[in-house]
C-alpha cells in the first residue's frame, strides 16, 4: 500500500490547521493586475538558480523556477509541478505524478525528462548541498512523460523535504541537455516554469519580472509585474519603503532597529512566517581543537556567560527566539528536554575557574553581514569579558571570513545556518566527525568529535518511521547540548514587511521566495 | 633750493608724509618730502634700499596698499589738482593716460597669459581712446617707437617669448601709449644687463626729449644718474637730504650722505698696478666644456644648452682674476665647475699643476674641496637661516675632521678677521644686515684656509656704500692671506677696482682675456668695447670731495 | 604637429602608468585573504573542498600567479578586461553599464563644485577682510571639514524623508515608465541630492584654492601694472587676476575630476547610485578579482585621460607651456 | 626666544587659528584624561539602549543601540581618532619626506623614477585604494593607519621634492657642498630643517584628512572592531539615524570640530611661518 499525500501529511508531527496558513485572505476574491516593488539585497550574482544557490538568487529566481513540491508553513508538502506522490511501505521508493500541460517560458512542454535531467545530471554537479543527499538515491527513472520514480538505497527520512525550489529547481532539458551548461547558462536569461518570466535586468538598479500568461495554475499570477530594486544601503531601503517606492521588504533587508518603526506605519503588515523551511539558527563556532576552548567546561561557561535574552530584545529588537540547542524549534524533531543554559554569569565564572582558564586571549570573528551582526558580536564580547574571558575582536570581510573558517583559523566565530526542515538535511552536517574537512564554512567547522553523535546521526537519517527518528534525534540533541560543540545563540526570525494591501504574499515555508504567484494587490 | 614751482612744473610733491603700519622699523615711509618734476626734464630720485623712493612713486600713482600704508600729510599736485584729494575713479582716469609708470622687474610686470598687443590695447580701452582699427595701428606704432623688432606681429606674442630688455620696452610703450605728461620709472634698468640698460636709458632719454615729458626716474645707481639726470633728489630714510641740478649733485655734493654715496661708486679706471704679480700658476682651466640638459625624463629627451665652450684661463697665486660678462654668458657656470658644484663635460681643471679636479669624484675629491672655497651672491640665501653663525662657519672644518671645539674657536677668530664681534657666533643670520652676512659668508669660506676663493657676484646684492666696504675687506684679506680670487661679476666698475686681470665672457666663450688696465684702455674684441661703452656714467669722474668723505669715514671707523 | 606628438607622448606614458597600476593592483589584490571561489562556495550555503576546487579551476585560480598575471595582461593589452566570475558577465560590459551613471554624477558634481567654488572664491578674494569673505571662508571650511557620508545621510533625511521634495536613492523612478523629457527630468531629480552632496566638498576645496590663489596673484607685479594703466578694478580682477589665479585651480581640478570617478564610493553607496564606485566595493568584498582590477584600470584610465585633458587645456590657457 | 615670540604673535593675529588651537587642545586633553573622565570601557553596556541626551543624569550624551554611553565613546574615541590621524600622518610623512628628499636632492633619473612612482599612486583613486588596502590587511588600527598613510604620502613627496629642488640650488646648500659636507649631512642638517614650515602646515591638514578618511573607512565597516572611534560611532549609528539622531550627531560634530580646528590651525601656521603677508605691508 502506498501512502497518499494526505496520509503523508498526517505523518508529520505538527497538527496546525491549513486554514491558518491560507489566512483570511482566501475569503476575498483576488484582484488582477498591478506592480509589486520589492527590495532585493544584495544584488544577486545571477538568476541561474540551478548554478547559483545564494539567497538573493533564490529570492528572485524562486518566482521564475519551480520544483515538484511546495511546503506550507508547517513544512507539509503541497502539490506544485507534481500533483500526487506515493511512497512504498519501507520508504525506499517514491513515485511522483507530474502535472500535465505545464509549459516552459519558451512554450515547450514540461515533462519527466526535465526532472531526470535536472536532478540526475545537472544539480548533482552544480549543487554541492544536494549532491550529498542524492547519494541516498539509487536510481531515478521516467516511467512515462508524466511519472518519475526514485529508488533509494535505504530509507531516507527527509527525502520528501528536498523538493523546494531553491534546492531542486526544474531546468529545461530541451535547452541545456547535452550542452556544457556551465557555459551556456551564462546568459542570465532564465527559462523556468514559474509564474513570472524574466524581462530585464539593469545591473545595479533593478530586475524586472513580468507575469507568465501561460502559467499552469488557473488565474495565477495575479500581478502584472515585479520590480526587484537593488538598494545597497540599509537605511536607504527603509527610506524607499517609507517613501512608497517599494511595497515589500523581504526578511533581512532592513536593519532590525528600523523594523518597529516601519511596522507602525499605516497600511503596513509584518510577518515572521515564510522562513520555516530555512529555520535559521545562529551560533558561535567554538574551535574545539586547541586552547581553552578544547575544554568542555570553558565552552559551557561561554554558554552561561552569554545573555541571549538581551541579544533577542536589544540587538534583534525582540525578533527571534533564544535557542536551546542545535535544532530550531520549528524544525522537525526538536526537543527542549536538554540542559538549560540560561544566562548565569556566576556559574560561568565558576566553570572557568574550575577549568583553570588563565586569561588567554580568545579571538572572535563577527559575521560580516552588517550592523546587527556587528552589534551582536560587541554585546557578546562584553558578556564574555564580564566573566573574565579575554576576547579579541577581529574584523573581516566576507572573503576573509570564509577563508578563516575554511582554514579553521579562528577561536570563536559567529554564523547562522539554515536547517531545511529536517535534522538530516540541516543539523547533523555540523556535528558529525566525517564532516570535519577544511574548505567549507558550513560543515563541522568546530572540529567536534563524538562517536555516539556520529552513530545517532547516521541512524536518524535512515530510520523509519518518524517516531523512531524522533527518539534518536532526542538523544543526539541531549548529548550535543551537554558537550557544547558550538555556542547556540538565537533562532532567527526575519520579518517580512509589506503593505497590507499586498495580499497572500507569504503562504509557504519559504515565503517571498516563491510567494508572488499567489500574491495580489488590493488596490 | 629750487623748491619753487614754475610753469614748467608738471608734478609737484609738497611736504608729503606717508605713514607705515605699526610694528614697522620706522613710523613714516617718507616724511615731509618735496620736489618737482618739470616738463622736459628727468628727475632722478636716488637712494639706497629702504629710503622710501618707491613708496613716493606709488603714492603719486595712488598704488599704496591702503589703509596699511597711507599718506597722512602734504600734497601731490598734478595739473593743478591735488591727487591725494581726488576720488579713486578720477585718479584711475589719470593713471595710464596722464601719468605713466614702469617698474623694476620687467620679467614679472607683464601678464603672462595675455598677448602683448592686448595688454597695450587695454590702455586705450580703459581710457576710451581710439577706435578698433586705429588702435591696431597705434599699437604697432608704439612698439616700433620703443625699438622693438617686427612690431607688426609682436602684438600677437606672449610676454614669455621676449627678453627682459624687450619686455621693459613693452612696458615703456604701454606707459607712453596715451602720451602722458609724466613718466614714473621705478628702477627700470636695475634688473637688466649693462648693455640692455644702456639701450633702455637711451630710449627713455630720447622719448622724453621727443615728447617733452617730465620723467621721475628712481634709481640707486649714481652711474645711471650721471647718464640721464637733469635734476636729482637724494633720499635717505624717508627724507630728501639734498636736491638740485644733476651737475651740482654729481660733482659737488654737499650733504655728507650724498658725499658718501657718490664716493662709494667704484671708479671706472683701473688703479695702477699694485706690486708684482707672482708668476706661479695656482689653477689652470683648459678647454672646459659644460652642457646643460634640461627637462630630461624617462620618456622625453632633453634640450641642451652649451653654457661653457672650451674655456681656458689661468689663475696665478695671489691674484684676483675677474670673470666678466652679462647674464647667460656662462661666467657662473665656470665658477661652479671649478668648485665642483657642477660636473663639467670636458676639459681640465688643473690645481697646483698636480691634479685634474675635473677627473675626481666623491671621496677622491673630498681632500681637495677645502683648497677652493666659494663666496656667494645673495647674502640672504647663502646662510642657513636655522643655524647659528658660529656653527655655520665651523661646519667646514668639522666636515674635514676638526673637532667641534677647535672649529668653533676658529670661527670666533674668523669673525673678528672679517670685522665682526666674536660674540655674534651665537646669533642667527636673520639678525644681521646684508653686508654683515656677506662678511659671515667670507668667514665661512676662509675657515678651511683655502688657496683659491671663487667669489660669485659677491657684492651685487648690496647697497653701494656697503659694497665698497665688502670689496675692501675682500681685497684686504687677499693681500693678508696671499690667496687667489676668481672674481665673477657683471659690474665692470667693480671689476676695474679689484681685478688684476680679467676675462670677458660672452655666450659661453672667453672673448678677451688679459691685464685689466690693458683690456679697459685698449679693448680688442667688439663685445668688450660694447660692454665698456655701456657702463653708465663712464664719462663722469667721481669728485675728490666724495672720495675723501668715504676715506674719512673709513679712518674714523678704524680709530674707533 | 607639436600638439599631436605631445598628445601621443602623453598617451604612451599614460599607458605605461596604467600597466604599472594593473600589475601593482593585480599582486595587491591577490594578497587579500580568501578568493572568489571561497566566497561563492560560502554563499552557496553548503560547500566542500571539491566544489571550491571545481570553481577555482573554472576561474583559472589554480594556475601559478605569474601565469594568471600574464594571461590577464595579455587580455588587457587586447582590451579584454576578462570575465567576472561572480556576476557571470564580461567585466567590460559590467563596467560600461555602470560608467555612464558615475560620469553623470561626478560630472554634475564637478561642474557644480567648480562653478560655485570659483565664484565664491573669487567673491571672497575680492572682498577680502570683509564679512562676505569671512562668511564664505567659514562656509568653505565647514564644508571641507564635514564627513561626506554624514552630509549625505542628513540631506536624505531632510529633503527626502521629512520634506519629501527629492528622491533619496536610485537614478530614476523604476517602473514609472518615463520616456523622453520626462525621463530626463526624472533622472535630474534623482541627481540633485547626490551631486550636491558630492560637490559640496569639492566646492569647498575650489573656493579655498581660488581665494588663496587670487590673493597671491593680486600681489603680482603685473596686477600693479594693470592698476598703473588705470584699468577699472572689475577688469583687473577678470582679465589679470582671475585668469592667472585659475591656473592652479585647473591643475587641481584636473586631478580631482579623474579621481572623483573612482572615489565616489561613499556617495554611490548612500544614494544607491548604480555607478562603478559601488561596483568596485562589492567586487572587493566578493573578491571578484577581474572586476575589481577592471574598475581600477578604468578609473585610473579616466584619471590619466583627465590629466591629459588638463595638460591640453593648459596649453591653451597658459601660453608659457610649450607643447613641442 | 624672540623669534618664537614673534611666531606666536603672528599666529595669534589669526583669530580662527587661536580658536582652532583651543579646540585641539581641548580634544587632546579629552583624549589624555579619557580614563579619568570615563573609567569604564566605552564598550560597556551601562544602561538601557536609546536613552536620548540630557534625559538621564550622568548620561548627558545618551546611550546607543546596546546601551553604551555615548559620552564615553566620544571621549575615548578622541584617542583613537587622534592616534589614527597622527600616526597615519607620520607614516605618510616618513614615506613622502624620504622619497621627496631623494627625488629633489639627487634629481635626474632618481627624481624621474620617484616621480613616476608617485604618479602611480596619484593616478589610482585614493579612497578606493585605501579601501582595498584595509580589506587586504583586514581591518585593524594598524591596517587603517598604514592604508591611510600609504594613500596620503604623494602630496608630501611632491611638496618636499619641490622644496628640496629649490633649496638644493640655494646658496647655503651649495656652500655646504663646497665645504665638503656629506650628502646625508646636507640633506639632514641643511635642507630638511628648512622644509619644515610648509611640511608642518601640510601636516596639520593631513591629520585632518586622515581623521576624515578613518571615519569614512569605518562608515563602510572597515574600522578596527576593538577600538571605539568617532568614525565607528557614526558608522554604527547610521542605521538608527532616525531613531537616535544623537548617536551620529555628536561624533559627527566631534569630527567636524576637530577637522575644522586642524584646518584653522594649519592656516594660522601658514600665516605665521610664511610672513610674506606681513612683509607686503612695507
Amino acid at each position: 500500500m502506498a501512502f497518499n499525500r494526505s496520509l503523508k501529511a498526517a505523518a508529520f508531527a505538527s497538527v496546525a490547521t491549513l486554514a491558518f496558513v491560507a489566512g483570511p485572505a482566501l475569503a476575498e476574491e483576488p484582484k488582477q493586475g498591478g506592480t509589486a516593488n520589492v527590495v532585493i539585497q544584495p544584488e544577486p550574482p545571477s538568476l541561474n538558480l540551478g548554478m547559483v544557490q545564494n539567497a538573493p538568487t533564490q529570492m528572485v529566481a524562486g518566482n521564475i523556477f519551480e520544483s515538484l513540491l511546495k511546503y506550507d508553513t508547517n513544512l507539509d508538502p503541497v502539490p506544485n509541478l507534481a500533483t500526487e506522490w506515493e511512497v512504498n511501505e519501507d520508504g525506499t521508493v517514491y513515485t511522483f505524478h507530474l502535472k500535465e500541460g505545464v509549459k516552459w517560458h519558451d512554450g515547450e512542454d514540461f515533462t519527466a525528462e526535465d526532472v531526470i535531467f535536472s536532478m540526475d545530471e545537472m544539480l548533482r554537479e552544480t549543487n554541492p548541498r544536494l549532491r550529498v543527499n542524492l547519494d541516498h538515491v539509487e536510481k531515478m527513472e521516467a516511467l512515462d512523460d508524466y511519472t518519475v520514480r526514485f529508488t533509494l538505497k535505504q530509507p531516507f527520512g527527509p527525502f520528501l523535504g528536498l523538493f523546494e525550489v531553491g534546492t531542486v529547481p526544474m531546468w529545461p532539458a530541451h535547452i541545456y541537455q547535452g550542452t556544457n551548461y556551465q557555459e551556456t547558462a551564462d546568459d542570465n536569461d532564465p527559462i523556468g516554469t514559474g509564474p513570472f518570466k524574466f524581462e530585464e535586468w539593469d545591473r545595479g538598479s533593478y530586475i524586472h519580472l513580468v507575469a507568465n500568461e501561460d502559467y499552469h495554475v488557473e488565474g495565477q499570477p495575479y500581478l502584472d509585474e515585479i520590480y526587484w530594486h537593488v538598494i545597497p544601503d540599509a537605511a536607504s531601503r527603509a527610506v524607499a519603503y517609507e517613501n512608497g517606492e517599494v511595497d515589500v521588504l523581504p526578511g533581512g533587508s532592513i536593519e532590525n532597529f528600523d523594523v518597529p518603526r516601519l511596522a507602525e506605519m499605516d497600511n503596513t503588515c509584518m510577518t515572521t512566517k515564510g522562513w520555516e523551511y530555512f529555520a535559521p539558527l545562529a551560533w558561535m563556532w567554538l574551535n574545539n581543537r586547541e586552547g581553552p576552548l578544547a575544554d568542555k567546561r570553558v565552552r559551557q561557561a561561554i554558554m552561561y556567560a552569554i545573555d541571549n535574552e538581551f541579544a533577542q530584545e536589544v540587538v534583534w529588537n525582540n525578533q527571534g527566539r533564544v535557542a536551546t540547542g542545535p535544532v530550531n524549534s520549528v524544525t522537525r524533531f526538536y526537543t527542549d528536554d536538554v540542559t538549560d543554559y540560561s544566562y548565569n554569569p556566576d556559574k560561568a565564572e565558576e566553570l572557568l575557574d574550575e577549568a583553570g582558564y588563565d586569561g588567554e586571549e580568545i579571538s572572535l570573528l563577527p559575521l560580516p553581514y552588517g550592523e546587527t551582526w556587528q552589534r551582536w558580536a560587541e554585546a557578546v564580547q562584553q558578556n564574555l569579558e564580564e566573566v573574565g574571558i579575554n576576547v579579541d575582536m577581529e574584523a573581516t570581510d566576507v572573503g576573509g571570513w570564509n577563508q578563516r573558517l575554511n582554514e579553521w583559523d579562528f577561536d570563536m566565530a559567529f554564523t547562522y545556518l539554515y536547517q531545511y526542515g529536517d535534522p538530516a538535511l540541516g543539523v547533523t552536517r555540523n556535528y558529525i566527525s566525517s564532516n570535519i574537512e577544511k574548505g567549507s564554512p558550513w560543515n563541522n567547522v568546530a572540529g567536534y568529535e563524538n562517536e555516539r553523535v556520529d552513530e545517532l546521526a547516521e541512524q536518524g537519517a535512515v530510520a523509519f518511521p518518524d517516531e523512531k527518528r524522533a527518539e534518536i534525534y532526542k538523544e543526539m540533541q541531549q548529548i550535543l547540548v551537554e558537550d557544547v560543540p558550538v555556542a547556540w545563540l538565537l533562532e532567527l526570525e526575519f520579518p517580512t514587511i509589506y503593505r497590507c494591501d499586498v495580499k497572500n504574499l507569504v503562504t509557504t515555508a519559504i515565503g517571498v521566495n516563491d510567494g508572488f504567484g499567489d500574491a495580489w494587490l488590493d488596490r | 633750493m629750487n623748491n619753487q614751482t614754475s610753469d614748467k612744473t608738471l608734478l609737484s610733491i609738497e611736504d608729503l608724509t606717508v605713514r607705515l603700519p605699526e610694528g614697522a622699523d620706522r613710523d613714516n615711509a617718507v616724511e615731509n618730502i618735496s620736489f618737482q618734476v618739470n616738463r622736459g626734464e628727468i628727475l632722478c630720485i636716488v637712494g639706497e634700499s629702504g629710503s622710501g623712493k618707491s613708496v613716493t612713486a606709488n603714492a603719486i600713482m595712488g598704488l599704496l596698499p591702503r589703509p596699511y600704508v597711507e599718506p597722512v600729510a602734504g600734497r601731490i599736485v598734478f595739473e593743478g589738482r591735488d591727487l591725494l584729494q581726488l576720488p579713486e575713479a578720477t585718479l584711475r582716469d589719470l593713471r595710464g593716460s596722464r601719468v605713466g609708470m614702469i617698474f623694476q622687474e620687467p620679467m614679472t610686470a607683464l601678464n603672462p597669459v595675455m598677448k602683448i598687443g592686448d595688454q597695450i590695447n587695454e590702455v586705450f580701452d580703459a581710457h576710451g581712446k581710439a577706435g578698433r582699427k586705429e588702435r591696431k595701428e597705434q599699437v604697432v606704432e608704439l612698439l616700433r617707437s620703443v625699438g622693438l623688432p617686427d612690431p607688426e606681429s609682436l602684438g600677437d606674442s606672449y610676454p614669455f617669448r621676449l627678453s627682459g630688455g624687450q619686455r621693459q620696452r613693452v612696458m615703456i610703450a604701454m606707459a607712453l601709449a596715451l602720451e602722458p605728461g609724466v613718466l614714473i620709472a621705478d628702477e627700470p634698468t636695475t634688473a637688466l644687463d649693462v648693455t640692455t640698460q644702456a639701450q633702455i636709458l637711451r630710449l627713455i632719454r630720447k622719448l622724453q626729449d621727443d615728447r617733452d615729458m617730465g620723467v621721475m626716474f628712481i634709481t640707486h645707481d649714481f652711474g645711471v644718474v650721471a647718464e640721464v639726470a637733469d635734476q636729482v633728489a637724494v633720499m635717505q630714510l624717508g627724507e630728501v637730504v639734498e636736491s638740485g641740478p644733476a651737475q651740482e649733485i654729481l660733482n659737488n655734493p654737499q650733504h655728507p650722505y650724498t658725499q658718501r654715496l657718490v664716493g662709494s661708486v667704484p671708479r671706472f679706471e683701473p688703479p695702477e698696478a699694485r706690486g708684482k704679480l707672482s708668476a706661479e700658476t695656482l689653477l689652470s682651466v683648459r678647454s672646459l666644456d659644460k652642457t646643460y640638459v634640461t627637462a630630461r625624463g624617462l620618456f622625453t629627451k632633453g634640450r641642451t644648452v652649451q653654457a661653457a665652450k672650451s674655456v681656458s684661463f689661468d689663475i696665478r697665486k695671489g691674484e684676483t682674476m675677474g670673470l666678466v660678462g652679462e647674464s647667460g654668458s656662462g661666467k657662473s657656470t665656470v665658477g661652479r665647475c671649478i668648485v665642483r658644484l657642477l660636473e663639467s663635460n670636458g676639459g681640465e681643471i688643473r690645481f697646483r699643476d698636480e691634479i685634474d679636479l675635473a677627473s675626481l669624484k666623491g671621496r677622491g675629491l673630498q681632500p681637495y674641496r677645502k683648497h677652493i672655497q666659494m663666496i656667494f651672491q645673495d647674502p640672504y640665501a647663502s646662510l642657513n637661516p636655522r643655524r647659528k653663525v658660529g656653527r655655520i662657519i665651523a661646519e667646514g672644518p668639522m666636515a674635514h675632521g676638526t673637532s667641534q671645539a677647535e672649529a668653533h674657536r676658529r670661527a670666533e677668530e674668523l669673525l673678528e678677521l672679517v670685522g665682526l664681534d666674536s660674540a655674534v657666533a651665537d646669533r642667527y643670520p636673520h639678525e644681521f644686515s646684508g653686508g654683515q652676512r656677506q662678511r659671515i659668508g667670507i668667514a665661512r669660506a676662509l675657515a678651511l684656509d683655502p688657496e683659491l676663493l671663487v667669489a660669485d657676484e659677491p657684492v651685487s646684492a648690496l647697497d653701494v656704500s656697503v659694497q665698497a666696504q665688502v670689496l675692501d675687506l675682500l681685497d684686504d684679506i687677499k693681500q693678508r692671506l696671499n690667496i687667489s680670487v676668481l672674481f665673477i661679476t657683471h659690474d665692470l666698475r667693480v671689476a676695474a677696482q679689484i681685478c688684476e686681470r680679467i676675462a670677458v665672457m660672452q655666450l659661453g666663450e672667453i672673448v678677451e682675456y688679459g691685464d685689466t688696465r690693458e683690456v679697459f684702455s685698449n679693448p680688442q674684441h667688439p663685445y668688450t668695447r660694447e660692454l665698456l661703452a655701456a657702463v653708465p656714467g663712464r664719462n663722469w669722474s667721481i669728485p675728490e670731495v666724495a672720495r675723501k668723505a668715504v676715506a674719512d669715514q673709513q679712518l674714523q671707523k678704524e680709530v674707533l | 604637429m607639436g600638439k599631436l606628438s605631445f598628445i601621443a607622448r602623453r598617451l604612451v606614458k599614460g599607458v605605461f602608468v596604467l600597466l604599472a597600476i594593473v600589475i601593482l593592483n593585480f599582486l595587491l589584490i591577490r594578497l587579500a585573504p580568501g578568493d572568489p571561489a571561497q566566497v561563492m562556495a560560502g554563499e552557496a550555503g553548503a560547500a566542500d573542498q571539491e566544489f571550491i576546487q571545481q570553481l577555482q579551476e573554472k576561474f583559472g585560480l589554480n594556475q601559478p600567479l605569474h601565469e594568471q598575471l600574464f594571461i590577464y595582461l595579455k587580455g588587457v593589452l587586447t582590451l579584454d578586461l576578462g570575465w567576472s566570475y561572480r556576476q557571470d558577465e564580461a567585466v567590460a560590459t559590467l563596467i560600461f553599464e555602470r560608467l555612464p551613471a558615475t560620469l553623470l554624477l561626478t560630472g554634475t558634481a564637478f561642474c557644480f563644485a567648480l562653478t560655485f567654488g570659483v565664484l565664491l572664491g573669487a567673491l571672497a578674494a575680492a572682498r577680502v577682510g570683509r564679512w562676505t569673505d569671512s562668511l564664505i571662508t567659514v562656509l568653505a571650511l565647514v564644508c571641507y571639514a564635514t564627513p561626506l557620508f554624514w552630509v549625505a545621510l542628513m540631506s536624505i533625511l531632510l529633503f527626502s524623508v521629512y520634506l519629501g521634495w527629492l528622491p533619496g536613492f536610485g537614478m530614476f523612478s523604476v517602473g514609472a515608465g518615463y520616456t523622453g523629457l520626462e525621463f530626463v527630468l526624472d533622472v535630474l531629480r534623482h541627481l540633485i541630492l547626490p551631486a550636491l552632496t558630492l560637490g559640496l566638498f569639492y566646492m569647498a576645496v575650489y573656493t579655498r584654492m581660488t581665494r588663496a590663489s587670487m590673493l597671491e596673484v593680486m600681489e603680482m607685479d603685473y596686477v600693479k601694472t594693470a592698476r598703473a594703466k588705470g584699468l577699472a578694478p572689475g577688469r583687473i580682477t577678470r582679465m589679470h587676476v582671475l585668469r592667472n589665479a585659475l591656473l592652479p585651480v585647473i591643475t587641481l581640478a584636473g586631478i580631482q575630476a579623474g579621481q572623483m570617478v573612482g572615489g565616489a564610493v561613499l556617495t554611490e553607496t548612500v544614494f544607491a547610485w548604480p555607478g562603478i564606485g559601488r561596483l568596485m566595493f562589492d567586487a572587493l568584498l566578493q573578491r571578484d578579482y577581474n572586476l575589481l582590477l577592471g574598475v581600477f584600470l578604468v578609473s585610473s584610465a579616466v584619471v590619466v585621460l583627465f590629466n591629459l585633458v588638463t595638460d591640453l587645456v593648459y596649453t591653451f590657457v597658459d601660453p608659457r607651456i610649450e607643447v613641442s | 626666544m624672540q623669534k618664537n615670540l614673534e611666531f606666536w604673535k603672528r599666529f595669534c593675529r589669526n583669530k580662527g587659528a587661536v580658536v582652532g588651537l583651543l579646540i585641539i587642545v581641548a580634544v587632546i586633553l579629552m583624549a589624555i584624561f579619557a580614563p579619568l573622565l570615563y573609567p569604564d570601557s566605552p564598550w560597556k553596556l551601562v544602561q538601557r539602549p536609546f536613552i536620548p541626551p540630557m534625559e538621564l543624569d550622568g548620561y548627558w550624551f545618551g546611550t546607543d543601540t546596546l546601551g553604551r554611553d555615548i559620552g564615553a565613546g566620544l571621549v575615548h574615541g578622541a584617542r583613537v581618532s587622534l592616534l589614527v590621524g597622527l600616526t597615519s600622518t607620520v607614516v605618510a610623512l616618513l614615506i613622502g619626506v624620504t622619497l621627496g628628499a631623494f627625488a629633489g636632492y639627487y634629481g635626474g633619473l632618481v627624481d624621474d623614477g620617484v616621480m613616476r612612482f608617485t604618479e602611480l599612486f596619484q593616478t589610482v583613486p585614493n579612497f578606493a585604494l585605501a579601501i582595498v588596502l584595509v580589506a587586504i590587511m583586514q581591518p585593524s588600527v594598524e591596517s587603517v593607519i598604514l592604508a591611510i598613510g600609504i594613500v596620503s604620502w604623494p602630496p608630501v613627496a611632491r611638496l618636499v621634492r619641490g622644496e628640496f629642488l629649490s633649496l638644493r640650488s640655494r646658496e647655503f646648500v651649495q656652500a655646504s657642498m663646497v665645504l665638503g659636507q656629506s650628502n646625508a649631512r646636507i640633506i639632514l642638517t641643511q635642507i630638511l630643517p628648512n622644509t619644515l614650515s610648509p611640511v608642518i602646515v601640510m601636516t596639520s591638514l593631513m591629520v585632518a584628512t586622515a581623521i576624515l578618511l578613518e571615519s569614512a573607512l569605518s562608515f563602510l565597516g572597515l574600522g578596527d572592531p576593538d577600538v571605539m572611534s568617532w568614525g565607528y560611532m557614526i558608522g554604527a549609528a547610521r542605521t538608527v539615524l532616525r531613531q537616535a539622531w544623537w548617536m551620529s550627531f555628536f561624533p559627527g560634530v566631534m569630527i567636524l570640530l576637530t577637522v575644522l580646528a586642524l584646518n584653522l590651525v594649519g592656516e594660522g601656521l601658514n600665516d605665521a611661518m610664511n610672513p610674506r603677508l606681513a612683509r607686503k605691508s612695507r
